[in-house]
């Protein structure tokens, strides 16, 4: 039966979530002297705070020790935490999203005793997954079967009862605060594409592993290049990194990352980070629509600022019920099968959707401020920049758009 | 009709290009990359573009500048632009204040200023018009509010003036010589009838700089508050009469826009689109994607032809409208074109980014140093309150 | 809780819908003889079956002989309506809607016990408002008081028992084929704006009452008008038309449609409405796109049609989340109360999205069509014309935007 | 650079001006507003305008013509788009034709074809591509599928050549004296190598009109089938040779871009859009919305000043290009300013029916029209398979 009502549990850590961001996170998010430079490092220590609100475990299960939330609820936490600060917000979803993925979905029963109590009493543990899947680009072979020279990862050779691990993974979110990786690996010696890749959980501590230098805010030569992503990433280096068979996620050869479905919950978790950011930016406009005065009114009462407002206030609230759909959807498979839902991507829509949203909302919301939307000690402008970051993502661009097309068309690839 | 540039022309169009390729450009990124509101700008690049002509190009040839026509004016803009928008700005900032004073300015007023801005390579200037509360009303002062728009006080003692008060957001504040003040001279009545145009010369005990911004696009150029405490001025560094308002004094409007300002943000745009497509236009030739080079991939293709048709059209626009500015016929395109710069540069710069892409979690930086500097338009050149005062321009 | 599952009952509903849109109505609806000529003729024959089908009553109570839908039905019912004809579904979403404010929510006992079998037992009873609002047009009174010169209504004078009515009511929506018109009036002499207005009910058979010929393709003085509306319509003359007491509809003086709120029912119906043209247009397209082969391939395939086609398939979906939820609120009012739902107007939002939305689908729609989008025996530039009503009309416009960031100011608008 | 008109680029402008305000517009509703595919044509209005010059102003002067330049042709076309921009097109129309025929035809031809067209009022000319299975294939053919792209056959039979097959959309089909016909003389290979181009006159036993095909948009203007059933033509019909595809045949692409085809559009779009800002202006100064003329509120400011900025940006670029024509220059933006009107015609023409708005039940018929015609533009001048070939003309 349709219903769009909240439980209580939802309402009050909605209100748990906006009181933190509000009152905690936001003065330092955006206080001139975080804003102004480049480099913006993680709050490490809001990031433990909102840890200990149990965000961090949010979604993984009540039996493993954590909160059990569903994806909807995931969601409204999310957007209210990415209010005050987007990089926790993005860290603690990936952490609280691969949590319930690795722990209650993919690890066996031994492999979950050796690393979940770990994982749940330390509030600096973080979870990384370093991979791609087929998913990843795919727009781009659109309606072509998979196009697989892309596919570069770690090689992996039986030595014993162990796996040797070599290879390089670029730009890993969360790899700088990770304490457990899972690493994608081809196991199957000349096999291409996405065929062959088996995934291995890796502790830091990993004899052979190495964290390169977090992703700065310049990088490539002369500096040609500049940070675009939330979060935190780094590259991972392995180097005769051993690692025991019983490490092995699933079967061997068979990643059960490669087909990109696992990750959807992650999707719609950015997707609620990204409605967080758009919020901010929106909420900052209005009130300082407001208060500001030009044209002998406040300029809230000109035409011309209404009509912007207005297209943020539809904008997020379309936003908003696509990502909430797609969330529910994901923990809802019964509701395609029983013709409540299409059998759509939402998840791809959501993201797609939700970050072309975002984007416009952060621009017309700096508008509203004129001169300051530029400033760099005024938050605008770092909205902006974190809009345009969620609209020009692989997952949400144009190549995003062509995965919807192909669903609608029922097109299947042939994996390579 | 013949579109075909003169001789004149050309020399000033292969003369930017040379400058902004060889070092305009190679200076641009790095710059961008240096953290701070004061510390992207560069004196020897404004030295260098100054004994090329660039820092005075709009002074009349009888005054002993270039003389240039605002064809050529719009060309430089553009060329300059190309290797980087903010230094473009930097330059062409300057011209439409010495275009002021050898307009509206008295011979002895010129023989004072542009005199010394001809000679010294590192003289510019600037106009301080917005305040923190009078933003928008500068530009459209309501109609039912007479106090609204500048408030800096004009007081006159004996022959001087005394200036207070506050101005922000003013170009060039940082590094100018000279600024024009607009201050209220009578607070109670509006200020076309009660605002008066002052020079201001840096040094001038009672002015100073207050905090310099820190921008997210445009880092290179300057911007800064200016401060006023008991700022004594003689009556010979007012601009025309006292009390005629700030466009009147200027002797501004001649062409049914501003003579200057407006072409100025446009021509510049220009320049930042020709950028935005080479750069398409090369990476789409070399990057991949599914074993394709981008731009066989119809997504690119689109998007690439977008930028291209916008940028030829912005163009056909920006020369049309300096033609009209030479030819002094009465147009409202200078305001239009200034508007429609603005979406067009942000639309041209974010289809760029796009094309480029994020290459894992890093994006190219140039493609975002010209989003960012696009984004400066949205309240130079484009916001609502000067679509609406444009559009009153039209008969 | 929130749970987006159909019920049975709204599954079995939208398939019986779904199917007689397609195979009764759209043959009809899109065979060249009827799109070709200018005036279209309401489907009489087809609206009758419809009506058969139980959609004029739907929304009706249980009680009162209909089959009591709740919002969100009516709106899935209509939505599969308009993919096979739109004035259809216009005419009956707008009796079935006033059905339910008229018998339900307004009428005294004495008159529903007056009308209502009559409504009930004949398929051809259609119901009409004729009046105004003081939501209609709001917005262009931004932030300004209500602006009062422009609300002119017939006026009634008391005369014994009985008002006697006089004047004209422009455009009203269903009039050709009601029987039963719920018209406002003004009964205070002297009053102004939306002050002293009644309303009454007054069948078509009243003495005095004068349908005026169906508003045509072309009218104005040089036909230098068109036609821009769907559904059917007429203008309303009353001369000395003698209305008894009985039949004042609530208190004399206090119109009960006066502030727009009874109406936000219709403007969700529209929406549904709009989403069924989208639809049409949007399964035309992709038909079409899998069967037409240019560039050696059919045309689904090339990246630019692709592109088309998801983002129809997204604007879609956003409109129907929005539609769906505002249909939800009307009949969850304490949705609001315990802060699931946000304060806005969600059925200004989702009038407006989804005409914004459907008018740019058919417009992608019709480009996949090539010459075949503008040719008058193709469905595709009908759709795009209706597309075009939608999104222009006074209550989808802009300045049913401004009416939407009033509501974000938290502006009160002093009635005229 | 020199904007301004010259005298005989002046004279047509006002000649043209007159028409349009004095012929076109009062009778371009009304045809609109007529059922029926055939029925909104007037033999009339086609003869009015060919008396001043305007069915054959494209024709040089060495045979008899007008021969105005492609600035004269960009502002006769503009400017009788104002008045209705079907029957603007309904004239120019012949232009790209009478061009071809005295760039690619021979004398003989010239004497058969150019006399004629020049000394009848009434004889407008075709071109047939489109079949039902050969749209944008015709365009751009796939380079893997040679089959792809027009495929009316045309067979050799002694000195003769015998086409059979079917076109459709032709513009001028069911009125037309003379079409040029794209047909397939060698079906095994593509259209480049297979493709030859007839001249097909009007009473050709085996050659006659199917459909008339009623439209949304442009309802003056004709479209209909063309049907070859053995129609038999003389090899002195062919435009130049057997096999060279019809660009080649038509020697079409001499300055990067179609000689005309493309600016055709764009010129014409410029028309509507010039209408749709006057009636907006117009309307917007006496109709009120809450006790304010329109013009007061800034939502219909904003809009208006869009349509202006917009049109006046497309004004620059067609007069640019047509001035590119007229000097010879290579350039592609013939193309991009086509699918430059395509956006914008859309655009203005959707702002000018918002500003409207609707009326009751109501919308003013010419904002309607003017929307409808617009329509025509999305495949006409603006697909995606266009843009992208448009793309590919770019060094």
């Amino acid at each position: 039966m349709f219903d769009l009502t909240l439980t209580p549990e939802q309402l009050e850590m909605r209100d748990t979530l906006r009181d933190f961001a509000q009152r905690e996170m936001k003065a330092a998010a955006i206080h001139p002297d975080r804003l102004q430079p480049f480099e913006k490092p993680v709050m490490t220590d809001l990031l433990a705070k909102a840890a200990q609100l149990g965000i961090r475990t949010l979604a993984l299960s009540e039996d493993a020790g954590g909160a059990g939330a569903d994806n909807l609820t995931t969601c409204i936490v999310l957007e209210e935490l990415a209010t005050g600060e987007v990089d926790i917000a993005t860290i603690l979803g990936t952490t609280a999203a691969l949590g319930r993925t690795l722990f209650d979905t993919l690890m066996s029963a031994e492999q979950k005793a050796r690393y979940v109590k770990a994982f749940v009493d330390d509030d600096n543990y973080h979870l990384a997954f370093a991979g791609t899947t087929a998913e990843a680009g795919s727009g781009w072979t659109y309606h072509r079967d998979a196009y697989d020279d892309g596919v570069v990862v770690p090689t992996a050779a039986k030595q014993g009862s162990d796996w040797v691990i070599n290879g390089r993974v670029e730009a890993v979110s969360n790899a700088p605060l990770a304490k457990l990786f899972a690493v994608q690996v081809r196991t199957g010696a000349g096999s291409k594409g996405m065929k062959g890749l088996s995934t291995f959980l890796i502790p830091r501590d990993t004899a052979g592993l190495k964290v390169l230098d977090t992703i700065k805010a310049f990088g490539g030569p002369d500096n040609s290049l500049t940070r675009w992503h939330h979060g935190t990433a780094a590259a991972i280096e392995l180097k005769d990194c051993k690692v025991p068979a019983a490490n092995l996620l699933g079967k061997e050869g068979a990643c059960p990352f490669a087909d990109g479905k696992l990750l959807a919950r992650n999707s719609v978790a950015m997707a609620a980070v990204s409605l967080g950011v758009g919020r901010a930016s929106y909420e900052a406009a209005v009130d300082y629509a407001q208060m500001r005065r030009q044209g002998g009114r406040n300029i809230m009462e000109h035409q011309a600022i209404g009509t912007k407002i207005a297209d943020c206030t539809i904008k997020l609230e379309l936003s908003r019920n696509m990502v909430w759909k797609a969330a529910w959807a994901l923990d809802h498979p019964e509701a395609v099968a029983d013709r409540s839902l299409s059998e759509l991507p939402l998840h791809v829509i959501a993201r797609v959707a939700s970050a072309e949203a975002v984007h416009e909302v952060t621009l017309l919301a700096a508008e509203c401020f004129g001169a300051m939307g530029v400033m760099r000690d005024m938050p605008l402008q770092k909205y902006v920049n974190d809009g345009f970051i969620f609209a020009h993502a692989e997952d949400s661009d144009g190549a995003a758009k062509l995965a919807i097309a192909e669903s609608v068309a029922g097109f299947q690839r042939k994996a390579a | 009709m013949d579109f075909s540039l003169n001789e004149e022309q050309r020399h000033w169009q292969s003369e930017a290009r040379k400058f902004a390729t060889e070092v305009l450009r190679p200076a641009s990124v790095a710059r961008d990359q240096i953290e701070g509101g004061f510390e992207p700008w560069n004196w020897d690049i404004i030295e260098a573009g100054s004994k090329l002509g660039f820092r005075t190009l709009a002074v009349p040839k009888e005054w002993g500048g270039p003389g240039a026509d605002f064809v050529s004016q719009a060309i430089v803009m553009a060329e300059l632009a190309k290797g980087d928008s903010a230094m473009s700005k930097a330059f062409s900032q300057n011209w439409k204040w010495s275009h002021l004073i050898s307009v509206a300015c008295s011979n002895d007023q010129k023989e004072r200023f542009l005199k010394p801005f001809l000679a010294d390579h590192r003289y510019v200037m600037g106009r301080g018009i917005t305040e923190p509360n009078a933003g928008s009303d500068n530009r459209m002062p309501p109609e039912d509010d007479p106090k609204a728009g500048y408030r800096v006080r004009a007081t006159q003692d004996g022959k001087d003036w005394v200036l207070n008060g506050e101005k922000c957001f003013i170009a060039n504040g940082s590094v100018g010589s000279l600024f024009f003040v607009d201050a209220r001279s009578n607070p109670d009545v509006n200020i076309k009838l009660g605002g008066t145009l002052f020079m201001v010369p840096k040094g001038t005990p009672g002015f100073r700089i207050g905090k310099v911004f820190n921008k997210r696009g445009w880092r290179f150029y300057q911007n800064a508050e200016l401060i006023f405490e008991n700022c004594r001025l003689p009556a010979a560094n007012i601009v025309g009469e006292v009390g005629t308002g700030s466009v009147k004094a200027g002797k501004g409007d001649t062409t049914g826009g501003d003579i200057f300002g407006d072409l100025e943000l446009a021509a510049n745009a220009l320049g930042v689109c020709d950028d935005a497509v080479e750069m398409a236009m090369t990476y789409a030739r070399t990057a991949k994607r599914a074993g394709k080079v981008l731009m066989e991939h119809q997504l690119v293709q689109l998007r690439i032809h977008e930028m291209h048709m916008l940028t030829e059209a912005l163009r056909s626009y920006v020369l049309r409208t300096a033609w009209q500015h030479d030819a002094g016929e009465h147009s409202a395109n200078a305001g239009f074109v200034m508007n429609y710069s603005t979406d067009i540069i942000q639309r041209v710069t974010r289809l760029n980014m796009q094309v480029h892409g994020a290459e894992g979690c890093l994006m190219n930086s140039r493609a975002d140093k010209l989003v960012r500097d696009a984004m400066v338009w949205t309240h130079l050149a484009g916001d609502t309150v000067q679509r609406v005062k444009i559009l009153k321009r039209l008969k």
